[in-house]
C-alpha cells in the first residue's frame, strides 16, 4: 500500500504519522510538501496531520487549506483516493471543503490532551472495518479546537447518512452530538479530532489506533 | 577616581549612566576603555555585566559544582549540557527560569521561557525531544494565584504543543513566600549524533556572519533604559517589554536550523536570548578568542527607525545567529526562504578582539571584548548563614486520632493534590516516543529514544521547605531527590542541570542560602556521581524586601537501557507484599505533616545521608533491572503514607499498613526520611527482594499487605481509595472554577 | 486604504469565548451584562485609492480566506 | 445597551497572527494587501439606559478583564 504524508509549515505530527504508516503497511510513506502542487501518482491513502499548520492562525486550518497541494488533493479525494485528517488535518479538510462543518474552540477554552473513550459508531466505512464488532476503543486527543459544529440539517444528514465514524463516550470538547470523527458523502475521506496514529503501539500504551489504518488495507484487526 | 575626561560622551549623564551600570562598574569602564563610552557602548556593558548575563554574584560559587564525568561531552559554558548516551548518540539538556515577565504577563512570559530553553538546545543541533516545567506559585488565598496558574498552564502548552514538542513532566508548588515573586522554570531535552554537535565559538577570521529567523523588533529592551533621553519621541506606548512567543516561527525554525546542520555549512551557532544580538555576538567572538564587526543596516527589522541601540539591546524571540562557511551563503538562503524565515549576512568575524557596529554608514561602537566579558565584574558578595534550625522529636508529636482523614487532608493539600488541571493542558504524545509522563505512575518522565529500545528518564527536583530551613541539607536533598527518582523507575541517573531562584544576593542572608544550597548540592553531585552540565541562575527574586524561599531547582537525566525493563507504581495487586527500602527515623521537620497537620512550618529537614542515598539506590536500580522489583515508588513528601496513597489510586486498590515499632504511628507514616523506596512485590518475589536487600546490608522493612478497597493502618483508620482519589484530583480544578479566569491568550 | 474587518459568529452558533466573557463579568460583579460574543477584528492596509474596487477586493478576501461560511459572518469599513 | 469593544495589540507589540494574514493573503494572489493586524472584537448586552454611565462600567470591564493592559489597547462604542 502507498501512502503519503502532507507537510505544513508547523505540522508537528507528521512524523508520527510516517512512523505508523509504515508500521501498518511496512512501507516508508512518501512526504510531501505544502508548496508542492501535485500528488505523486498511485497512492492508496494520504493522511493530512496533526499538527499547528501555519500556528493555527487566523483559524486552525484556515491557511493551509489554501495552500498548493490542496488543490490537487481537492481534486483527488473526488476521485475517489482516500484520504485521512486528524486532528488539524481534519480542521484543514473542512476549512478545505472536503468535509462538513467546522472545529471550533473547546467548550472548556482550554488545550486538552488527554485519553478519549470513543465509539466506533459505523463500522461500515473504509476507515473503520477493521474494528468489526468492536465499537469501545480508547485513542488519545490533544486539541485546542475540536469542538465540531454543524447546523442541525447537517448534523441530520451526516447521522442519516451513516457519516458519523466516532463518537465521543464522555465529550470533552462541546461537539454536536458528541461527534470526534465524520466522513464524506462517498465515503473516501475521514476527519476526527482522536490521533489513531498515537495508539499503534503498545510500548507507549495501546493499540486500539491500529484499527484505523487496518481497515484501509482491509484487515480485520 | 579616573583621569578620562569627558567622563560622560554621548549625552549620558551620571543619571543616565547609573541606570545602566554601578557607580563603579562605571569608572571600570572609562578605565578599561580609557575614554567615556557612547551610549549604544553604555548599554551594551549594561546588559553583558548584568546579573543575567554576567553571573556577577553567583560566578565564584557556581566553581564549586562537579561538571565533568565520564559521559560528560560538554559541561557548562555552552548552551546547553551536552551527556553521552551510548551508540554514538548524546542527550542536550538544560533549565532556565523566565519569572519576571511570567509574573507581569503570565501567558507570554511563560511561552517564551519555553521558546528561549527549546533554542539552547536546537542551537546545539540537538532535536528537542521533551520539555519539563518547575512552577511555584503564591498562596492559593491570594488574589493573583488563580490567574497565574491559568496564564502559565496555557502560555506553557501554548508554546510547547505548537512546537511539536512534548511537555512530559514537571512540579507545582504553592506557597505565599511566591505571592510577589512567581518561578517558571523551564526545561528541554534534546537528542543529537555525538559527532552532530555545534557550538557556540567563532573559529576562523572572515566569516560571514548569519542572522535567521524572526524579524528586531522593541521587544523586550533592558528596563533601564526607558527613562533614558534616547526614546525622547514617541509615547510609552512604543515600548513593551513584554515579549510576544511566536511557536510556530519557533518549529519552523527548528526545521531550518537542523536541516542547515546537515549541510556542512555552520562553523558555529548561537541563539539570541537574553541581551539578543549583543550577548550572542560578544559570546561567539570571544570565546572563540576572535573580534566581530556588524553592519547593523542589515538586521532584519519588523518596525521602522530603529536605533542601534535598540537594535542590540531587543530582546526579540526566535532569532538565531550563525558564523557560516564561507561559500555557504546560497544553501542557508535557500534553506530559510523555503521555511519563510528572513536571513541576513549582517557581518563577519575579524582578528581585533573587538566588536565593531556599524550603523547608517557610522561606526556607532567600537570596543575590546575582553572587558565585555573575561574582565565582567565578579563579586564576592558577603554571607552570613542563619542558625540552623532544630530537629523535630517524633515522640513529640501526638498522633491524630483518625490517620485516615490525616491522609485525606494532606493528599488533597494544594502542594500535593493531582495537577491534572495543568498538565492535561500540555501535549504529551507528540513525537510518539513518550513512554510515561504526569499522567502515568512514575517517578521520572520517560521517553523512547526515537527508532530504540533505550529510553531517557527525566525528572525536576527541588523542595524549598527543605532550603528555607537548612540551605545546605535542602541542596543536598533536592539532587538526592532527583538521582533517586530516576532510580526508580530503574535508570541510570547521568547529570543534573539546575536553575537556582534567589532573593536579592547584596543582603547578605539571601548570598548564604545561595552559598548553601549550592555547597550543599556540589556535595550531593559529588557523591552520587552526577555531575551539573548546564543551568541558570535567577537572582532578585524579591518583592518589598520579602525573598522567595530559596528553590534551586534541579532538573536531572538518566538513561534506561531496555526501555522494557522499568519500573512505575502502577499495578499494585490484592496480596502484594510492601516493601519499604532504606531507614525510617520518622523525620518531621519542615514536613508537609506538620505544615498541613499540626500547621507549622519548622523545625530541620530530614538529613540527607548520600552514602545511604547511593547504596540504597543501586540495590534498587539492581532489582528492577534483575526483573524483580516492577513496582517502585521513591519515598519523599508525605513518606509512607504519601508514596501507599498514590499506589493505591494508581492501581485502585488499598492497603494494609501494620506497624509495630516504638515511633508514633504518624511519625512513622509521614516522616520524611530520605534514600528509602517504597516496592510492592508478590509474597515470592518480595522475599527474595528481602533477603538481597538483608545481604547487601540495605535496611529494609514489611510495610504491609496491598488488597481491599481501603487504606487502613493496624487495622484502623481506613480511608477509601476511591474517596481519596476524588478529593486528590478535586482540589485544583475547584480552586481554578472558583473564580472567574479568562482563557488567557 | 485600510480596511476594518469585524469578524462575527453566525447567530445559532455556539460561542464559547462570549460565553466565558459574561460569566467572568458577572462574577467580576458586572451585573448589567447579559450576554457576550466573541469575534475577531482584522485590519488590512492596502495599496491603491479606489474604494470600490477595495471593497470588492476585500470581500473577496473575507470569502476566500478571512471568514469560514459555515460560522461566520463579516462586514467591511473602508477608510482612507 | 450594546457595547462594541475593539481590543487591539499596541504597537511595537508582535503580532504573529497578523503577520500570517498578510502573507497568506499575499500568497492568494492579493498584492496590494502591505500589512494585517488581528485584534479582538468584543460584543456586549447591557442592562440599562445611560451612556455616560455605561461608558465608564465598560472602561472597567475592560481594565478588569477584556484587554491585558501590558500589551492591549481597546476602543469602546456604545450603541442603544
Ligand atoms: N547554576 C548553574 N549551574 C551550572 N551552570 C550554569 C549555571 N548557571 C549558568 N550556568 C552556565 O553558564 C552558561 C551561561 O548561562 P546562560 O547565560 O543562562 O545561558 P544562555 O546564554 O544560553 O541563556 C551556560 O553554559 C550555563 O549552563
Ligand atoms: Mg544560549
Amino acid at each position: 500500500m502507498k501512502t503519503a504524508v502532507i507537510v505544513f509549515p508547523g505540522s508537528n505530527c507528521d512524523r508520527d504519522a510516517a512512523v505508523a504508516l509504515e508500521r501498518v503497511t511496512g512501507r516508508p510513506a512518501a512526504m510531501i510538501w505544502h508548496g508542492d502542487s501535485a500528488l505523486p501518482e498511485g497512492l492508496d491513502l494520504v493522511m493530512v496531520p496533526g499538527g499547528f499548520s501555519y500556528g493555527d492562525y487566523l483559524r486552525s486550518g484556515a491557511v493551509s487549506a489554501r495552500s498548493p497541494i490542496m488543490q490537487d488533493l481537492v481534486r483527488r479525494a473526488g476521485e475517489g483516493l482516500p484520504v485521512l485528517g486528524v486532528c488539524n488535518g481534519f480542521q484543514v479538510l473542512t476549512e478545505a471543503g472536503l468535509l462538513d462543518g467546522a472545529l471550533m474552540r473547546n467548550a472548556g477554552l482550554r488545550f486538552i490532551c488527554e485519553k478519549a473513550p470513543l465509539r466506533v459508531e459505523t463500522a461500515d466505512t473504509r476507515f473503520t472495518r477493521a474494528y468489526g464488532d468492536r465499537k469501545d476503543v480508547t485513542i488519545p486527543i490533544a486539541h485546542h479546537d475540536g469542538n465540531f459544529f454543524a447546523d442541525d440539517e447537517t448534523l441530520d444528514r451526516l447521522e442519516g447518512e451513516g457519516q458519523v465514524a466516532f463518537r465521543y463516550a464522555a465529550n470533552p470538547n462541546g461537539s454536536a452530538r458528541d461527534i470526534a470523527g465524520i466522513t464524506n458523502a462517498a465515503g473516501n475521506v475521514l476527519g476526527m479530532m482522536p490521533h489513531p496514529e498515537r495508539a499503534v503501539d503498545p510500548a507507549l500504551g495501546g493499540t486500539d489506533g491500529l484499527g484505523v489504518f487496518e481497515s484501509l488495507l482491509g484487515g480485520r484487526s | 577616581m579616573s583621569e578620562i575626561n569627558p567622563r560622560y560622551a554621548d549625552g549620558i549623564d551620571e543619571q543616565v549612566a547609573l541606570e545602566h551600570v554601578t557607580a563603579e562598574e562605571y569608572e571600570t569602564i572609562l578605565t578599561e576603555l580609557g575614554r567615556a563610552p557612547n551610549r549604544v557602548e553604555l548599554g551594551i556593558f549594561s546588559v553583558m555585566w548584568s546579573e543575567h548575563c554576567s553571573y556577577k554574584s553567583s560566578r565564584v560559587h557556581l566553581a564549586k559544582f562537579p561538571t565533568t564525568g565520564e559521559r560528560v561531552v560538554y559541561g557548562p559554558g555552552e548552551n546547553a549540557g551536552v551527556v553521552d548516551i551510548d551508540d554514538g548518540e548524546v542527550a542536550v539538556f538544560k533549565m532556565e527560569s523566565h519569572n519576571h515577565p511570567s509574573f507581569i504577563e503570565p501567558y507570554q512570559g511563560s511561552a517564551t521561557g519555553v521558546g528561549g530553553i527549546l533554542r539552547d538546545v536546537f542551537t546545539m543541533g540537538a532535536r528537542p525531544v521533551a520539555l519539563m516545567n518547575a512552577l511555584r506559585f503564591g498562596s492559593p488565598d491570594h488574589p493573583k494565584t488563580r490567574q497565574l496558574v491559568s496564564g502559565v498552564a496555557a502560555g506553557i502548552g501554548g508554546y510547547g504543543n505548537c512546537v511539536g514538542v512534548p511537555t512530559v513532566g514537571g512540579e507545582t508548588n504553592f506557597h505565599p513566600g511566591y505571592n510577589g515573586n512567581i518561578l517558571v522554570n523551564a526545561m528541554a531535552v534534546g537528542l543529537a549524533k555525538r559527532e552532530g554537535i555545534f557550538t557556540a565559538a567563532a573559529r576562523e577570521v572572515g566569516y560571514p556572519v548569519l542572522y535567521v529567523g524572526a524579524k528586531t523588533g522593541r521587544d523586550g529592551i533592558h528596563g533601564a533604559t526607558m527613562a533614558s533621553a534616547e526614546f525622547g519621541e514617541g509615547s510609552e506606548e512604543k515600548r513593551p517589554t513584554v515579549q510576544v512567543g511566536d511557536p510556530f516561527t519557533e518549529k519552523k525554525l527548528i526545521e531550518a536550523c537542523l536541516e542547515l546542520m546537515t549541510e556542512n555549512a555552520i562553523s558555529s551557532i548561537q541563539d539570541m536570548g537574553a541581551a539578543g544580538l549583543t550577548s550572542s555576538s560578544v559570546e561567539m567572538a570571544s570565546s572563540g578568542g576572535l573580534g566581530i564587526e556588524l553592519d547593523l543596516d542589515h538586521v532584519p527589522q519588523r518596525e521602522t527607525g530603529m536605533t542601534a541601540y535598540e537594535m542590540m539591546l531587543s530582546e526579540s524571540q526566535e532569532r538565531m545567529l550563525i558564523i557560516l562557511k564561507p561559500g555557504a551563503e546560497p544553501v542557508a538562503e535557500r534553506i530559510f526562504r523555503k521555511w519563510d524565515l528572513d536571513v541576513a549576512t549582517i557581518g563577519r568575524t575579524t582578528d581585533t578582539s573587538r566588536l565593531v557596529l556599524k550603523h547608517k554608514g557610522e561606526i556607532v561602537c567600537d570596543l575590546p571584548l575582553d572587558p565585555i566579558g573575561e574582565k565582567a565584574p565578579k563579586y564576592r558578595r558577603p554571607y552570613t548563614e542563619a542558625a540552623k534550625p532544630a530537629a523535630v522529636d517524633p515522640k513529640s508529636i501526638a498522633d491524630p486520632a483518625d490517620l485516615g482523614a490525616a491522609l485525606l487532608t494532606v493528599m488533597s493539600s494544594p502542594d500535593m493534590a493531582s495537577k491534572r488541571w495543568i498538565w492535561s493542558q500540555y501535549d504529551r504524545h507528540v513525537m510518539a516516543d513518550t513512554v510515561a509522563s504526569s499522567e502515568d505512575p512514575a517517578d521520572a518522565a520517560i521517553v523512547r529514544i526515537h527508532g530504540r529500545d533505550k529510553a531517557l528518564a527525566i525528572t525536576t527536583d527541588c523542595t524549598p521547605r527543605y532550603c528555607f530551613a537548612d540551605p545546605r541539607e535542602g541542596g543536598r536533598q533536592a539532587v538526592a531527590e532527583a538521582w533517586r527518582n530516576l532510580t526508580a523507575v530503574g535508570a541510570d541517573p547521568i547529570a543534573i542541570t539546575d536553575c537556582l531562584n534567589f532573593g536579592n544576593p547584596e543582603r547578605p542572608e539571601i548570598m548564604a542560602q545561595f552559598v548553601g544550597c549550592v555547597e550543599g548540592m556540589a556535595e550531593a553531585c559529588e557523591a552520587l556521581s552526577f555531575p551539573v552540565v548546564s543551568g541558570n541562575v535567577s537572582l532578585y527574586n524579591e518583592t518589598d524586601g520579602k525573598a522567595i524561599p530559596p528553590t534551586p531547582a534541579v532538573g536531572a537525566v538518566g538513561l534506561i537501557p531496555d526501555v522494557a525493563v522499568r519500573a512505575g507504581y502502577g499495578g499494585m495487586a490484592e496480596d502484594m507484599v510492601l516493601l519499604v527500602v532504606g531507614e525510617t527515623a520518622g523525620a518531621l521537620g519542615a514536613s508537609i505533616y506538620l505544615r498541613e497537620i499540626e500547621g507549622r512550618e519548622e523545625g530541620a529537614p530530614p538529613p540527607v545521608d548520600l552514602a545511604a542515598e547511593k547504596r540504597n539506590g543501586d540495590f534498587v536500580r539492581a532489582e528492577i533491572r534483575a526483573g524483580r522489583a516492577k513496582i517502585v515508588h521513591d519515598l519523599s513528601e508525605a513518606g509512607i503514607a504519601g508514596a501507599v496513597a498514590d499506589m493505591a489510586m494508581a492501581s485502585g486498590a488499598g492497603a494494609k499498613l501494620a506497624y509495630s515499632g516504638e515511633l508514633p504511628l504518624a511519625a512513622w507514616l509521614f516522616g520524611e526520611d530520605q534514600a528509602r523506596y517504597l516496592i510492592a512485590a508478590d509474597e515470592t518475589t518480595a522475599a527474595t527482594i528481602r533477603e538481597n536487600a538483608i545481604k547487601a546490608g540495605v535496611p529494609v522493612e514489611v510495610a504491609g499487605i496491598a488488597g481491599g478497597d481501603a487504606i487502613t493502618v493496624n487495622g484502623g483508620h481506613a480511608l477509601d481509595v476511591t474517596r481519596l482519589k476524588r478529593a486528590n484530583e478535586a482540589w485544583l480544578p475547584d480552586f481554578m472554577a472558583g473564580g472567574e479566569v479568562m482563557a488567557a491568550e | 486604504m485600510k480596511a476594518r474587518i469585524h469578524v462575527y459568529l453566525k447567530p445559532g452558533v455556539l460561542d464559547p469565548q462570549g460565553v466565558a466573557v459574561a460569566t467572568s463579568l458577572n462574577h467580576l460583579g458586572f451585573d448589567e451584562v447579559t450576554a457576550a460574543r466573541q469575534g475577531k477584528l482584522i485590519e488590512l492596509d492596502l495599496d491603491g485609492a479606489d474604494a470600490d474596487a477595495a471593497q470588492a477586493r476585500v470581500k473577496e478576501m473575507c470569502d476566500k480566506l478571512l471568514a469560514n461560511p459555515v460560522i461566520e459572518s463579516y462586514d467591511i469599513e473602508l477608510s482612507a
